[in-house]
Parts: structure tokens; C-alpha cells; sequence
């Protein structure tokens, strides 16, 4: 059944008409996801290659029955473009863009969240389940069906890493981007539990990275509720130290944050923590031993 | 984007926020001019984006336009934190009854801002927040409400602010929410935040940083970069909206994507090399943006290789190629490039590079073997 | 409370929206005067709190001055449902090309704002509603998104407007919204809302009404009051924060809650008799705001017995006797009065009424025997 | 058990050093409900009368287990209040100021409902279930327990019908007023639910007057789902028609609104209209065959 990227998913991709929204629209659509819609004020009435274009999500909702949509805008419209989606009842947005203003992700965040609808990014690849649908920018050839569920905060690595496991003949459940910026809508916590719940997912690997605690916080679920094996890599062992932010940043944050912070957290839990992808990959090829 | 104190307090200033009358000056004559246009007591403040002046001696608190002169003599080129002081703050004395602390940051844990205050301020803040922890004040604003008048009263009774400050204290932690949210404010810091012997509250300090991503609405922020005090490889990434990091060792690391620049700085240091920088080309890039990449990171001189680590999700391996064999075609490119090209595309890529057949360029299948290529061919140079 | 148009489109003009250059005139003459300022040709208009002046000839377009003031000369008494004509607004002509209909209404059903816009303006919209349903766009705002672009190009799709011409209509709509936002408005209708021939766009009416409740925060909306055209009982009952409604029958009422009045309203009709007005005093009221709300009924000559109907939560009994007490030492009052008074502190009420054993007053226990009693009383004075 | 006032409820009054406020934290304390803290910023460390006073919500719930919030604060400073408990995480709000700015209901409605927080008002009586707890300012010495759950949007009313049934010999499981302001935070059907799921209500009175259609909706909702026998009143018969809003307000309410209307709704669904209290008790009185 795969999870956020299904078999029921029906996407429409607001920003259909730009450049980089008309060639994931229809790389999805090629790869086999319903894209059923896109959106472009003004451009209603028009079809991109047969998708028909809306002036607004709500009628992608009405007309063409979209049930999650696809952010591929500029930054400064982006976080106006998931409210629009939010507000026409999606239940699942994937937002690609990079460098919206953090303040308005604080304003978006705390609309979707009480109301119940997924955010997966911003600043995200989104989510792939091979064989079954691609809704982002997950370059889908190179990962193939199997077990593993895959979650990350950095786009590039995710592919990194499925690409490690898919040279070890380790396919994918679901791949998911949660997004590197510093307010996204979906944590690392959130796809644990639906992965837990996945009946197609039976190993998880999740790739972090120096900065949050969302990596510390993850590990104490997984110690709590996580009955699949897990196996983390963390990214970020030799970044230099990030310039400070006057008293406060290091009050709050204290000493957690960096990589081998991460790693011994989540090593205290008994994840297993690789240190570089290939690494990674290793461990979860030993544990499911295959 | 980190502001200078001066420029912190006039954001402050326009939004209402009590500051100390002052002058920034450049030089130790423009901070004598700035004295005798103050008249009396003043305080010179070296201007640099770095904490801990005050125990380098970058603050000093004179009588008159002569003292101040010399005080800023003694300012001016002072190296604090490995940051030059180029700018001074002159700013008339205050009579400071009180010490406060009040900050707001973004947390991005919690994902809302943090509001912190302590009566306990002027001082080492870190160290109160150790040992005195309940004496330091902190509330969560959720976004959804914005700062409300309960915040500020509930922040100044945790803090014990005495009840007949709170009147005057509540509007300015209002005003400086305010600056927060107005201005896209990472963080808006104020120590001391000062009750003076009249029961009124001033800023005494600012550290502002403004979120880089918000500048094209923050354009009178944008102009107040401070141009000497960047690195002139960083000020060209940034025009170019690139995010380059300079390091110490010798190969210059070029990929897409945070995650993978950071795994791949990891792996040229596990296999036995020292990155020189690194430049993140983000998502989507364009050939000629892989262009002035490889210039920038090529510009620094200790550079010996280059890896070129590309995962292409909406970077198209394509483009990569193109932008990388038109920077080779119209500049003389010296040191040699290993290209590890993967995801979106990058069979293309691999043909464009293939077909060219550049000598300067070799292409490896894996992130591993690239960095071991890239390692090995520094140490060849060198 | 109901702005006159040339109000709503002082606060229109305020917020950047276009309006014609206009005057407001009292009488003929100034009129006149007005006319000769703007030059050309004009339009006069009354201005009444109520709708179809059109129908009732209150608007003339004519050209100059002696033709203005002959107009307003026509339009000024004009008996307008009810509403006679004591202002005018003499507005320059413009050179209309389209009439649409834009209105933003508090919608209490579905708890938010609802924008509703036609290209089908100028002419009755409620037949537009009726015969044309899918001519007219709908869309409610959530109050916690506000208003944004998508919900303008959202409600223009909906509605058809021609794509060319949403670029200039869609500020217009957002600075509506704005009107409504920020000055507390249960509406905004502009109809027609027209599009010139030069293609930009243009308010030609304005109906405003703003929340009553918060006048306190719109001083300068409170100050626009047209005190000519209230009634004097409804203002002194506004002066003293009380709901007064002016009826024709013979029975004045007096109670507490919007609700138990209006079910007095009901059961006085129910026993045969007739209301001659009513006045809601509120939660809490104290003894000399009862004594006010006294006063205020039984100044219309029509009343010849009132009924004190009072179930207290908030208000309190006592309160109540002593008030109406209070107002019979204070004046003659010349009506028999029927109290019925239940609830917080109704025992102690009761106790003071016996005490005082005034003849003007018959309690009874229950609700229905007070109508009826009062009923009663008003038939033996006529 | 009751609803919304029940033997858990742990009362804190906003406002509780006004003369309001002291008297109806008093007077609810006296009949047995737990008020367990008083708020007034500046005044932490005094009491009433043996209530703690704190300087915010906040200190009440993590201080004294506050876990409901009864706001008596002046009308400008009550969305204010209303927001500042709901942050500050108590489960239910009662909100009796009349007067608030409809614009402020508006954005208070919209932050405590997507978060699940029960708002009763604004312009409400509270909620009363007798023999158990007085959230608010119902009279209580008129109500006796027993099998009759009373929801009203008006105060005044409510009392008015509780009365007349507790002279037919007939108590209440809970009385309820939602309050008579345009937005108020629950709504008839909201209220409907609770008394359905209520064991110990075993008749449900539904007081309505003129204006709106929530009498329209709770009618729906009672043919839907409510299996337990519904008595309505309405009031407003013999109301003056209320001053037009432009072409606006006509367009959206239709015909409904009217009393005639709402009695028209109610009856089509089978519920039996009232049209005075006397009336309606006598209804609720047949129905209930004592």
C-alpha cells in the first residue's frame, strides 16, 4: 500500500505552466501517478500536454477530484500557494520550493497542523513509492519495490542513499523528503509512525543531518513505539561550527545539534548509525541479512 | 543576515523602541565630531558581528570629545573573535538603574518563536541560564496568535519583574515582537535591556539577524550589508545565490544540496583529504549558475582538485555537464575535476562529458570512489 | 450602525480605493456650489439609510450647476421608504463602461466573511441570485488565512471577469477586504462596482454598515453618526448601552436578554394585546441603568402599562427593585407597572418591592400571568 | 455524569477581582463546582476569598489544575482572555461577556476550533448541571436535578424554560446556553451530540429565536442522528423585521432566519415547536408522560 505516495493519490502541481512545474508534472505522470490537474491563475481552460489547468486549486478539487498538490512556484508565492491548497481541501500538500522567508512557514505550519493536512517539505524532493507513484522530483529510476522505507531531511542524499541500497539489491517501500528547512510540515516522527503502520515497509532507514533535534527526538520514539528495525546515517560530521546567534541560539539549543550529538542519541536507543551513505547502506544490508 | 548594533537599533528606532542617542563613525575623528555633536558622557562601541566586546575592549565609556577620540584610537582596528573592528558606535551615557535581558529566537524546534527575559541581564546570560535557571524566563508565541498582551504578562510575572515596572516594560517587548515578525527576524537580542533611573526601559544593545530568504521584502535591511566585513568569495556566491563555505584544505567540493555537500565534506576528510570549501548549487541549477560555481570555488588558490558531486533531483545532469564544459571552454581551468554525476538526467550528462572528452576531467560511477579520485589527484599537485 | 454612501467612501478613499471626486450637500445651494467646484456633468444623489433611491428618483445625472441645484431641489424631502432626504452627494460624472457587484458580508451561518462578485451589477442582485445563480461567484475567507490573491483569483474565475481586466480589479478587491477587516464591518457592498473605459476600475456606490460593538475602536466611524436621522428614543437608549426597538401598540416592555424580551414580544401578542415598544437591558444592569430604561419607555405617549419581565442570571434582582424604585421616587410616573422578577437575588427584589408597597406596582409570579395582567391594565386606560 | 459541568470540571475565573467576577466565583463555588484559581495580571499571591489569583492562565493550569476557564472581563479585553486560555491548554472555555466585536469572535472561533478546544459563548450564561456544578451565571436555585438536557442561545430564556419545567415537577441533566452573538464557539448540533451520548439525559429541550440557521441545521442533524426525543421553542414570532443589510444579507439568508421559518424546519423533522415557554414545558410534559 506504500504511504503518502499511493495507488489513490490524484495530484494536481500548482505552477504547472513554469518550466520546472511542467516537466515534474509529466515526469510523474509518465512514471505512472494520476496528475490529474494543474494550476495557473489566468491559464484556466488551457492543458499541458493534456492536464487541464485551473485558475485555482479549489476547482482541481471540484472538477478534476485532486486530493494532493504539488508546490512548484517561486519562493516568494509559495507559502500563498500551500495556503490556497489547504484552504481548497487537499489532504496532502508536497512543497519542492526552496528559500521561502522562514516567518511565513511559521504562518503555514500553524494553519495545516491543527487542521489535520500533511505538509511534506518545504524544500523538499517529496515522496516517491516505486512501482506505484512519484509525487516530487525523487528521480524515480533509480529506485526500485522493496522493503525499505526511506525517510530524509535532504533531498540529494535521499537519492544517495537509495541509490547505495538499490546497488545492494535493496528496493523501496516509500522514499520521503522531509525537507531540509527550518520549519517543514511533516517530522521524522510523523513517518516513522506511518511506516510503522505500513504493512509493505519492514526495515527503515532515516538520514539526518547537523542542526534541530529533530534526529534526538526521533530516537525516543523509536526507543518508545518503533517495533522495525531502524538504521540512521547522519550527515554533517566535519561541518565546520555554524556562526552563533547571539546568547540565545546556544541557551536553547544546548549541546545537542551536531552529528555526533545525533549519533549518540540515537546509538543510545540502539539505532545503528552509519557515518557516511555507503556505510549506512552495509548496516542495513547486514541487518535484514540479505 | 547579522546586523551591527547601530543598525539593529534603527530598526528599533522606527518601530517606537527607546535608544540611546548616538552617531557611527569610522574613523577616530568622525567619533570625536560624534562626541562634541552628543556633548557629555559617551560610550565608543567597536561595531563587529561577534559577541564578547566588551571583555576584547571594544567598549569604553569617556568624558567628552577628546577621551572619546582617543578611545576610539584604540577601537579602530582591534581584532575581536577574528573580526577587524572598521566601525565604532558613539553613543551618549545613560543613567542605568537596572539590567535586563529579553530575546526573541526563532526556535526551530518548537517551531515558534521563544521569548526569553531575565532580570538578571548585562551579564554572562549562559551562565544564568545554567545556574539560575529559574530566574530566566521563557514563553513559546504561538504563530497563529502573534504576540498578545498575555505574553508579556506572563513572561514579565515568570521573571518576577517587579508589578510597577511591568506598564512601562510590556510595550517594549511588544515593540520588539514587532521587529521580530515585521522585519523577518531569526533573532532579536537585547542585553542589557536597561530600566534607567527614571522607571522608563532602553535598548542598550541589538543583535538583530535577519533571514537571508526574506530580504527581497526587507530591501533597507539588504542595504545595510556590510560589504568589508564578507569574504569577497562568499559576496559572489551570494550575488549568484550560491552557498559557499570556505574551509583550510585543498579540494574544493562542489554538489547539490546541503545534505549531500556536508555527507560529501564527510567523506573526503573519512578517506583521508581536507576540503579546501564547498559550494552548494541548490536545487534546479542552471549550466551557467555550474558555471560560476566552479569559478568561485576555483578562485580560492589552495584549491588542488575538484569534486563534483552531483544527485540530480530537479538539477538535471545535463545541464550539469553543459555548465561545466562551457566554464572549461572559456577559462584556463587548473587544477583537475573529478565529476560524479547520478539521478535526473545524468546518463545525458555522462555522454555530454563522454563526447567532449576534456583531459581535466575524470568521471567516476560512485560518491566513494570520486572522493578517493579527488583526494588522491590533490596530493599529486601537491 | 449604517454609513451613508459618501461615509463608506470617505473610508473607501482612505484605503486607496477609487471613488469620483464628490461633495456633500445639505441644500440646493450647496449643491449648486458643489456642481460649479467639480464642473461638467454630475450626478446627485440621496442620501438615505435604505435602499431603490433609484426606483424612488433620488439620483439625477445632470449637467452643471443650475441643473444641479434644480435636482437637489427635487431630491432634497424626498420620502424615501420611510427615510427622508436631509443629504446629498453631488459626484462628477464618469464614463462607465461596465457594472459589476462586489459585497463582502459577515455571514454568522457559516462563520466567516463571504465575498460575493457578478458581472451582472448595477440592476437588482437579488434577481441576478434568483435567475442567474451561476453568474453570481460566492467564496467564503477563513478568518484565520485572511484574505490573499488566490481567494481574488478565485472569485474573479468563478465569476468569469475576463482575464485582462483581473490585473486591475484584483487591488481593488483586496483593499475592500481591507475596509471590512480593519474597520469592523458586517458589510461592504459596492454595486455597481464599474470598470471605465479606460479600463480601470471605480466604487460608485458604497454600503458600509459597521459593528456596533466595536465603535469603540473606529472613533472616527462613531463621529460619521447622522443623529438627524435616529429616532430620539433609540438614541438616548444607544447613550445608555441599551436595546430599545419602537413598536405601535400600547404595551411597553421592559426585560432582560435579547431572548425573554423577545418571548415577552411573543406572549404579550399571544393574550391578545399589543406591544407598544421594547427595551433590553442587558446582563448585569445596575439599578440606575434599570431606572434610564424606565424613563426611555415610558417617554412614548403610547404606553399605557409596562411589564418588568426579569429572569436574573447576571442582573440581579435587587438591582432591578431598587432601580425601579428609584425612578418612582424620582418621577410621576403615570403608566401602572406589572413586575415579574425571577432568578439571581429575584427573592430579596420581591422583598424590597413588598417593603416599598408602592400602588404603580403589581407583581405577579409567573411570565404569562404578567402578560396577561398587563394586557389587562393598558385595555381598562384606553 | 452531565456535560461540560461535571464533578471534573476544575474552574479558573478571568476577571476574578472584578465585581462580577467575585461574585459568580463565589456564588459557583458555594454551590459545589471547584474553582480552583482566580486571574488578574499584577495580582499573583492575593486571593478571594480563598481562591489563589495568578498573574495568567497559564500558572492557573499548571498551578492549581485549572482545566476550565470561565472569562467575566470587559467586552475589549475578552477575545483577548478567550485566546490566552486556550493557549495557556484548558479543555473548555465559557465566555459570558456580552458586547465583543464580532470581528474578534471571528478569529477567536477560527484558532480554538481547528484545536479542539470547547468555547460556550461569548454572551452566554455558562453551563449548569444541577446537584453537580455551575460554570457560569445561571441562577441554579430555580433547577433540580433530573432527565432533561436544556440547550438555548439565550440566557434570560433558558432560565425562563428551566423554570417552567422545574414548576411541572421536571429537573435537569445540564443546562446549556451557547450564547446569542453571531459567532459563539459550539452550536446547537455540537450540544445535541453531547446530550445524546450523556446517559443521564434522557430529553433533550432545544431553545431558538430569530436570526441565523443553526435551528435549521440542529434539525437535519436531529432526523440524522439524535435518537432521544427533542422538544423545541423559538421566540421571536412578533419581532419587528430586522433592518435590511444591502442586497447582501438578503441573498445569503434566503428565507430562513424567521421564527415561522426555524417552527417550519423543526416540524418537518418531527420535533415539536413551542411557541411560549408555558407551551413548550407543556410539550415537554406530554412527551414525557409525567
Amino acid at each position: 500500500m506504500a504511504v503518502i505516495a499511493t495507488a489513490d493519490t490524484r495530484l494536481v502541481v500548482q505552477g504547472i505552466t513554469g518550466r520546472e512545474g511542467a516537466f515534474h508534472a509529466l515526469r510523474n505522470r509518465a512514471y505512472g501517478t494520476q496528475v490529474v490537474a494543474g494550476v495557473t491563475p489566468g491559464k484556466a481552460g488551457e492543458d499541458v500536454e493534456g492536464i487541464p489547468v485551473f485558475d485555482a486549486v479549489a476547482d482541481a478539487v471540484d472538477r478534476a477530484g485532486a486530493n494532493t498538490s504539488l508546490v512548484v512556484v517561486p519562493p516568494r508565492f509559495a507559502a500563498e500557494a500551500i495556503l490556497e491548497a489547504a484552504d481548497a481541501g487537499v489532504e496532502q500538500i508536497v512543497c519542492i520550493t526552496e528559500g521561502i522567508p522562514a516567518h511565513d512557514m511559521l504562518e503555514v505550519y500553524h494553519y495545516v497542523r491543527p487542521r489535520g493536512i500533511r505538509l511534506l517539505g518545504p524544500n523538499c524532493p517529496g515522496a516517491l513509492s516505486p512501482g506505484i507513484a512519484n509525487i516530487g522530483i525523487v528521480p524515480a529510476e533509480v529506485f526500485s519495490p522493496g522493503p525499505v522505507g526511506l525517510v530524509s531531511r535532504s533531498g540529494t542524499l535521499t537519492y544517495q542513499i537509495g541509490g547505495e541500497l538499490a546497488a545492494a539489491g535493496l528496493g523501496n517501500s516509500t522514499i520521503i523528503g522531509i525537507g531540509g528547512d527550518p520549519v517543514v510540515g511533516t517530522s521524522f516522527i510523523d513517518v516513522l509512525d506511518l511506516f510503522e503502520a505500513d504493512p509493505e515497509t519492514e526495515f527503515i532507514v532515516m538520514v539526518g543531518e547537523i542542526g534541530g533535534t529533530d534526529e534526538e527526538k526521533a530516537a525516543e520514539v523509536i526507543a518508545e513505539r518503533i517495533t522495525k528495525p531502524v538504521v540512521a546515517y547522519i550527515a554533517g560530521f566535519e561541518a565546520p561550527p555554524g556562526k552563533t546567534m547571539g546568547h540565545a541560539g546556544a541557551i536553547i539549543s544546548g549541546s545537542s545539534g551536531t552529528a555526533a550529538g545525533k549519533q549518540a542519541a540515537l546509538e543510545a536507543k540502539g539505532v545503528p548509525v552509519g557515518t557516511n551513505p555507503t556505510e549506512a547502506a552495509r548496516l542495513v544490508v547486514e541487518r535484514l541479512g540479505r | 543576515m547579522d546586523l551591527h548594533e547601530h543598525q539593529g537599533k534603527e530598526l528599533f528606532a522606527q518601530a517606537g523602541i527607546p535608544v540611546a542617542e548616538g552617531r557611527v563613525a569610522f574613523t577616530a575623528d568622525e567619533a570625536r565630531a560624534a562626541a562634541e555633536d552628543l556633548g557629555g558622557r559617551v560610550v565608543v562601541k567597536a561595531q563587529v558581528l561577534t559577541g564578547g566586546r566588551g571583555k576584547a575592549g571594544g567598549v569604553k565609556v569617556v568624558d567628552g570629545p577628546g577621551p572619546a577620540q582617543q578611545a576610539a584610537d584604540t577601537i579602530l582596528g582591534l581584532d575581536i573573535k577574528g573580526h577587524i573592528t572598521r566601525r565604532l558606535l558613539v553613543e551618549r551615557a545613560v543613567a542605568i538603574a537596572d539590567e535586563y535581558y529579553f530575546s526573541i529566537t526563532f526556535d526551530r524546534a518548537a517551531k515558534m518563536p521563544l521569548l526569553m527575559l531575565t532580570t538578571m541581564g548585562g551579564m554572562d546570560v549562559e551562565a544564568v541560564a545554567e545556574e539560575h535557571p529559574d530566574r530566566l524566563a521563557r514563553l513559546h508565541v504561538d504563530p497563529a496568535l502573534g504576540y498578545r498582551g498575555f505574553h508579556g504578562q506572563r513572561l514579565m510575572s515568570m521573571a518576577n519583574v517587579p508589578v510597577g515596572e511591568r506598564k512601562a516594560l510590556a510595550p517594549l517587548l511588544a515593540a520588539l515582537y514587532g521587529v521580530f515578525a515585521d522585519r523577518d527576524a531569526m533573532l532579536v537580542e537585547v542585553n542589557p535591556l536597561v530600566r534607567l533611573e527614571d522607571d522608563t526601559f532602553l535598548a542598550a544593545d541589538a543583535k538583530v539577524t535577519i533571514d537571508d530568504n526574506a530580504l527581497y521584502r526587507q530591501p533597507d535591511v539588504e542595504a545595510m550589508r556590510d560589504l568589508a566585513a564578507a569574504d569577497p568569495q562568499e559576496q559572489a556566491a551570494r550575488e549568484a545565490d550560491l552557498a559557499y563555505v570556505k574551509l583550510d584544505g585543498d579540494v574544493g567540493i562542489l554538489g547539490n544540496g546541503a545534505g549531500l555537500v556536508m555527507s560529501t565534506v564527510d567523506v573526503i576528510a573519512q578517506v583521508g583529504g581536507r576540503p579546501a570549501n564547498f559550494c552548494d548549487v541548490g536545487g534546479g541549477a542552471s549550466a551557467e549558475k555550474i558555471a560560476t560555481a566552479l569559478g568561485i570555488v576555483l578562485s580560492d588558490d589552495k584549491v588542488q582538485s575538484v569534486l563534483f558531486n552531483i544527485f540530480g533531483g530537479i538539477t538535471r545532469g545535463d545541464e550539469v555537464a553543459k555548465g561545466l564544459l562551457g566554464a572549461l571552454e572559456q577559462t584556463d581551468v587548473r587544477a583537475p575535476i573529478v565529476v560524479r554525476l547520478d539521478g535526473t538526467n545524468a546518463a545525458e550528462g555522462r555522454a555530454l562529458l563522454a563526447e567532449a572528452a576534456r583531459p581535466e576531467i575524470t568521471v567516476e560511477e560512485t560518491m566513494l570512489a570520486a572522493a578517493e579520485t579527488a583526494v588522491r589527484l590533490a596530493g599529486e599537485v601537491a
